[in-house]
């Protein structure tokens, strides 16, 4: 009996090779001009160049929505799944094949609202994977209606007379969550900060979760101001966080965080006046659940298996145990 | 010790019956393997209050077993209980209520409560009832004579009712005493020791008091044989088959499948996910699937209105996925314990839109066992949902069957992660005649691709086009007509062709069989059909049907009576598997059918065929009560 | 002045088309209401790309409007058009490429493109093929004479083509106008200006250069119409219901109809609740009406599935509640924007276990309005949740129809609160025959009881024994055939009896009908037979099949086509209406389904007719085009 | 027109009785001998008593699990609705019928697991009811699975070998969601505390959270320790708090908690070493729901609500303009 996991795995060929952008890149993204979504696609493919991951060895898996159009123009296999239940098509695919690098794209509307379960659950089983939430605070595919990270008073064609609720604060929710493990924020508009966010959240093991402040120029021109100084933030500092290029202090203040404190996380996500930037809570140490899993289980070749299988079968056996 | 008459009988029905908590279930396992073992047929169920801790000495709190035993296989729980071993008359009471007992039944009984000052009552009351209806009353003094051996007597007089109970069926004593054994063997030596006490003064007080004594004749021939319940067969079946993963929600009465299964999965390289809820349950089950493992879900009605919209993504994204479903009572939250077979047209059509699935009913314990072999193969080579209709009766009934013979074609292929063709890249290359396609595997070169449930063509990329959407609904239909295409026609049980051909699916074929035996014995032209495939349904059953004067579905589920107020041709609801059978070949098929919260008697079934075919008399010479 | 060719016509269906963006819809709006002030009968549709922001010049941006007017009230989206004014080749390309045209139409187009160096190419080549078929082009230089009068004419060259548009059609020019000024109302003086300046310079450029101009007749008698999109006539009409809640979450193609609620409700005393996903919006609806409001949840397809468990808990709660489901491309995520009818079995059988609900297909957007008054009255008479299936067709095209004449009896009685009497207070007094039974509202003295998705009896009491289930059941059903009872039957629109019955449900009754009307004009024997309600199915319907040679359903749904590879009488799966009316009433029911992603055309019909009547002449005396 | 809110409902009679606790009464309780949920029944029927409501004057809504079947013991309007959905169909009542009192009973199984994304967002709404949690930290009606807030290595018949996860802290998710106006924790072991900590939800305006730990001797026998004093545990004292009665204090200490103070709560929900009992937090500022949507809503008589109806067909009639 073998103890390593999958070993018909071993069978799938180690060819070298050198993958440039362009082997991740498929169908021409469909996205309007200037949506925040194309940034992201570049971002990630540039993720992926950079470790030089196969192709074939990431699974995408998206939701419903403008942002879940994001495995059809991304060159891996890809799963574009049901509106909010992304999170759970990921998890199987991590779950039952624990070699395999999965990406989870999702809107506001499909992770906060409909997917909100599973978000919740999902974060807690903390499986290694990455989760990035294209945050518009709007639902786009549909023609604009209130999401929950809409603000209070956003127009919308479900609230024409603004939206009734503050906001939802991903942020506090998700840092109330037992066994979160890693949770960024980055910015459309902040293109080297979000690859070096995504590059952090890459490299964390366990459910790596990026909140991204997403441009839609064409339902929320003006949402997140015209230029990103106009948008109140602040970037978290410090040496284990995200790097920070100087330049964009100019937009915005630094502030030094701890990403191991989770009480300061938690008051930094509550402010309201900045949006914080970089890295709010990781905790490098917890396991993941597919790890948890994979642990308890005796892996098998068929035959022993099936051999296993009767001597269980023993038990039902109609014959008094020996 | 009292002489005894020797009542010698092909088969019994007798039940022990307790409050709950009183250990009835166990003293009923060591009574039945016993029986096994000494080469008699067996079904047993546990009778389960519905409530967690009823209020004891009601009605409500009965809980116990029913055996039904004999010189054939059984096949179903019979008809009305011979002998009931009642540890105090409410649990007695609730069998009579229930119509689950003869009229003329031998009773024996704890004499306990004859003197009690709150249940003396209603104790003279039921066995008065018994005896007024023909029955025969043993007052035993089961918790008195446990009360000597051990100081809490409610946790011992199990034991001591097995052994009284024992003897009445002259059972091999050391066989059941090596029963007891073996179900206390992790208890330690005195616990063994009284129980085995126990076991022989019920005995010697049987051998000494007792006026009858019972033989039921056993079976021709032994074989190796398993016994279990539906449930459990499922679970090992699921690993038989080859399953790495069952991801599931708790539901009544599925969830001690996935006990089962988490019970020894682990040592045998699979897993139990407990989601969230039933929605992410069948998604991580597509999750897993479209990974390249194979992958179940398990629920019960409530679960299998959750997962409708995977199961329509499933269906689009031609991801493989075997979703068993333990029907229970409806509609709703309805009776959660209790058997209907009401879900099948749910099964079929509960996604919007055209949705083609594949539908397989397991018709015995055995089949649970077996059918999830052929559910997930028939779901990999044919990429689409494969839903197993079980139901509450299968998944609690214990039943002996042939111990299979496990074999590696049971089990999948090991994943094969090399690089996929230049010319096979696309993700649905439909074979144009039979709708298959080939399945890419993440981690296989040059097979990335994308999924999606939107309309898509050939190649997985989205299209919005007449075409492509007239096509690929096509190509996934055409998969059930090839699959239909490969399937065997059902043989009828009974007349080849003649006045009545009943027609039925799933847990209720061995009472109908049995039904039908009876009633050709007595000269009925009747048969049965079983089906086993209701999507696509079986070939050949037209042909079948148009054999017989009359047909008719018997089911577990809802119809209108004909002939009820304001019920009409024009309006009356058919029951699920007739109306199907009606739309498909236009043959007028009637159904009977009822939702009594338990499972058919052959009885029932032969008075139904005796009403058709004007056999009043026949039907009263093998039923004992009239059938509502 | 050019000379005129002057084209007198019954009726015409003209397009715009544009780029997304470029204000096709709005010159079409105003084209439209000129012409139906003029006195046309109208049906109008959006042309949508299925993307928010397609890239431009290509055939998916095409977006704009489709036409159809004449001298008869319309009901249906016509045939092929005969004229189509396009902004650029590709949006002209893409109506060719869905066959939407006819090929000897006339084609109006922008000429900026002929010199351009990018797109002369696909230009040449488009107009090429429109001159090869038979068709007419006149180039028209919007753009360029738009630039005169806007700096940025790509915001202005709607306004433009709209003057050239009318001229071509003779519209009243003022009417025009003011409809023109409308739009532009709350723009300021300056923007309505320029405006009004480029519809009279299309106007004076098609006077002087177009070479002919078609009169369009009109209806012969003026009423008060409204018009309006099925999806605001749900909206109205749930106002005018007296709907207080309606509580949904977005989904295309369902949303807009919310859209309009949130845009007024709050003015007309309700409101929209937009809940976190659809079993919550389902959810609070259920509440709502339980504590005596009336409630209404709208959706489509994926939002459906995930509203079947709370169906199926307010069919055994027995709580009013009226479901919205704005059919679109299934299965799964499908073809959101597009039409389909394929939920009706869905509706049916969607919730496990036997789950009897109301289901209602309105047939045009007037009866969009009138059906929520219906539905909402029926759902709280028979205490059970009524779903009305309407579908992306009927939400966006826009009808002409008589001003409803509002009145008080629309709408629900006030709560009332006082006390239960003490005889009434069983939650589930069901009347036997009917199985009707007094909802109590919560403030109302001596009602407290408890609902519950388990099985109960009369007194709401949890039940688990056969005769409570048996019956609750039974009681659940008979709403359906009490009101079967009130119901009328169906009239055959056609021949009353001969040799072919086309049967359909929803929004495809008047393309059908129309296509009956043209072959009865060539001298077919041919009806149709809408229906309306399809749970419980209208009475007479077999009365009327049984006077026809043969029957067939026309249905937006998937069936396997005889004939095709594999499929056989056997295994052959029908359209969904088919499948119903064969198993309720065995008559060999045919269909004829497609699942297209468009409406219906009159000529597709028309041809199944000649088809099915070896009629094959008269056929293509009425279509231009063979339908696959 | 009228702006009262449902001038229908005045019809109803406005009867002077003196409510006894039997008024309160309906079925025998079925729960086990020993089971929590009786307690809080009881406390529930004191409340309703020691207020005076008007039984037809309240729903009480539940999902499904042992502790759902409390509407079928308590004499009011009752809903025993799906797993999960508690939440939805409560808010439906409340929103609908503001006049009704609405008392929201859920299990962690169906609070917690499959009913989270009500929970989520029904806290968002701040909706103004009374939410109950009974957490016996297992699924019991389907006899003993693991439920999120089982702990680490807690046997069930799905976790044979032990839960996998670290178990969910629903205080801290709750802390995390935006709008949360009232959380409060007690136990059944401490009937005069709940009795206290019952009134106070009561008495909130929007919707009062309330946690309580429950025993449930028939699967978890041994969970909360044998005798109150077992358990860690620490009293929240403050003075707009939930009062603790002194002989309490001889089972766990009191700390003194503001409980407007978001971030301190936090820390205390965070504390795996006692349990806090008492009010954690509260804010009694924040609009309800139902008076947002209410309040921009025009009531209006029948007649008034068709004329208003009529002047916007006007906008859909074929006419210009005038
Ligand atoms: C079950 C279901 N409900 C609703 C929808 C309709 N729908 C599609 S995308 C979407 C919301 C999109 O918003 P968001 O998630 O924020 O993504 P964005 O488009 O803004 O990127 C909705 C409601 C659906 N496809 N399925
Ligand atoms: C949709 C659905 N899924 C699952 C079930 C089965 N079910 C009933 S109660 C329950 C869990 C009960 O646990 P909890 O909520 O903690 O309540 P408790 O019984 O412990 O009070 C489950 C899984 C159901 N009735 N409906
Ligand atoms: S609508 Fe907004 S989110 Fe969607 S593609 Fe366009 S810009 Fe991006
Ligand atoms: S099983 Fe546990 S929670 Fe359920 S009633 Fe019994 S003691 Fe209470
Ligand atoms: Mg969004
Ligand atoms: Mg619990």
């Amino acid at each position: 009996m073998s103890n390593s996991i999958y070993d018909e795995l071993l069978e799938s060929e180690c060819e070298i090779k050198e993958y440039e952008l362009e082997d991740y890149e498929s169908n021409t993204p469909r996205w309007c001009k200037g949506c925040g979504d194309h940034g992201i696609l570049s971002s990630v493919q540039r993720l992926l160049r950079d470790r030089q991951i196969a192709p074939e060895n990431v699974v995408c898996v998206s939701g419903i929505g403008c942002s879940s159009r994001f495995p059809h123009y991304l060159k891996t296999y890809g799963f574009h799944s049901l509106h909010g239940r992304a999170l759970t098509v990921a998890t199987g695919v991590k779950l039952s094949r624990p070699d395999i690098h999965v990406l989870t794209v999702m809107g506001d509307g499909d992770c906060f609202s409909i997917g909100g379960n599973h978000w919740l659950h999902s974060i807690r089983y903390n499986t290694n994977m990455t989760v990035l939430v294209f945050d518009n605070e709007i639902y786009a595919l549909t023609k604009m209606q209130a999401s929950p990270t809409s603000r209070q008073g956003q127009y919308s064609n479900t609230s024409p007379r603004g939206a009734y609720l503050d906001s939802l604060n991903p942020l506090t929710v998700i840092l109330g969550i037992t066994n979160c493990s890693f949770l960024a924020q980055s910015a459309t508009w902040l293109p080297g900060h979000m690859d070096a966010t995504l590059q952090r959240a890459w490299d964390h093991k366990g459910l790596s979760f990026v909140r991204i402040l997403q441009k839609c120029p064409v339902y929320m021109p003006k949402n997140f101001g015209e230029t990103p100084g106009d948008y109140p933030a602040q970037f978290l500092s410090h040496t284990e966080g995200v790097p920070v290029d100087r330049g964009l202090l100019r937009t915005a203040p630094a502030v030094e965080h701890d990403p191991r404190d989770i009480h300061r996380a938690r008051e930094i996500a509550q402010d309201s006046e900045r949006a914080p930037f970089g890295l709010l809570y990781h905790n490098p140490e917890l396991p993941s659940y597919e790890e948890l899993r994979h642990g308890r289980v005796t892996r098998m070749a068929p035959q022993e298996r099936l051999d296993a299988l009767d001597r269980k079968l023993d038990t039902f056996a109609l014959k008094l145990d020996d | 010790m009292q002489e005894k008459k020797r009542l010698k009988v092909g088969e019994h029905i007798t039940e022990l019956v307790s409050d709950s908590g009183e250990g009835a279930q166990k003293a009923s396992v060591a009574f039945a393997k016993a029986s096994a073992l000494m080469g008699n047929g067996l079904w047993t169920v546990e009778v389960i209050p519905a409530e967690i801790q009823p209020p004891p000495h009601t009605v409500g709190a009965t809980s116990g077993n029913r055996i039904r035993f004999g010189n054939k296989p059984m096949t179903n729980t019979g008809d009305l209980a011979d002998v009931v071993v009642a540890f105090n008359e409410m649990a007695l009471k609730g069998r009579m209520l229930n119509n689950m007992v003869k009229d003329d039944m031998l009773v024996l009984i704890d004499s306990q409560w004859a003197g009690h000052p709150v249940h003396k009552k209603t104790y003279n009351e039921v066995l008065d009832e018994v005896r007024r209806k023909g029955g025969t009353v043993i007052e035993v003094p089961i918790e008195k004579e446990a009360a000597r051996v051990v100081d809490d007597p409610r946790r011992g007089k199990n034991m001591f009712a097995l052994g009284v109970w024992a003897r009445l069926y002259t059972r091999d004593l050391e066989l059941v005493k090596s029963c007891v054994h073996e179900l206390f063997a992790k208890k330690g030596q005195e616990i063994i020791d009284n129980n085995l006490n126990l076991v022989q003064r019920g005995w010697d007080w049987g051998e000494e008091h007792l006026p009858l004594e019972i033989v039921v004749e056993t079976l021709p021939e032994l074989k190796p044989m398993l016994a279990m319940n539906g449930n459990t067969a499922i679970a090992l079946g699921a690993v038989a088959a080859g399953f790495e993963l069952c991801s599931m929600y708790p539901i009544t009465p599925a969830t001690s499948a996935s006990h089962a299964l988490a019970d020894f999965f682990e040592d045998l390289g699979g897993f139990v996910h407990q989601a969230e809820d039933e929605i992410a349950a069948i998604g991580v089950a597509v999750g897993a699937s479209f990974a390249g493992r194979t992958a179940l879900t398990i629920t019960s009605g409530p679960g299998m209105a959750l997962k409708t919209e995977f199961q329509g993504l499933a269906v689009m994204t031609e991801t493989p996925l075997v979703i068993v479903d333990v029907q229970r009572g409806g509609p709703s939250t309805g009776l959660p314990t209790k058997i209907e077979q009401s879900d099948l047209l749910h099964s079929l059509y509960g996604a919007p839109g055209d949705a083609p699935k594949i539908v397989i009913a397991p018709a015995s314990i055995e089949d649970c066992f077996h059918v999830m072999i052929t559910a997930r193969k028939l779901a990999e080579d044919f990429r689409i949902p494969v839903i197993v209709l079980t139901d509450a009766n299968l998944a609690t009934g214990q039943q002996m069957f042939d111990r299979p013979r496990l074999s590696t074609e049971m089990l999948p292929p090991p994943l094969d992660l090399s690089p996929v063709p230049e010319e096979e890249r696309n993700p649905f290359d439909w074979d144009e005649k039979t709708g298959l396609s080939r399945r890419h595997i993440p981690g296989q070169a040059g097979g990335t691709a994308v999924v999606t449930g939107l309309n898509h063509s050939r190649d997985g990329a989205v299209a919005h086009d007449k075409d492509s959407n007239e096509h690929s609904h096509t190509m996934r239909s055409r998969k059930l007509a090839t699959l239909f295409s490969t399937l065997k026609a059902p043989v009828p049980h009974g007349a080849e062709e003649g006045e009545l051909l009943l027609v039925c699916w799933g847990s209720t074929r061995g009472a109908i069989e049995e039904a039908v035996d009876r009633m050709r014995a007595q000269g009925a032209s009747v048969a049965s059909l079983h089906i086993t495939f209701l999507s696509p349904l079986q070939p050949g059953i037209k042909a079948v049907m148009q054999r017989f004067r009359k047909v008719m579905t018997i089911e577990l589920n809802y119809s209108d009576k004909a002939g009820d107020p304001l019920i009409t041709p024009d309006n009356r609801r058919y029951g699920q598997l007739a109306m199907m059978l009606r739309a498909q070949t236009l043959v007028d098929v009637d159904c009977w059918t009822r939702v009594p919260g338990r499972p058919l008697m052959p009885m029932e079934i032969a008075a139904v065929i005796a009403e058709e075919l004007g056999m009043r008399e026949a039907a009263t010479s093998v039923t004992q009560e009239t059938v509502a």
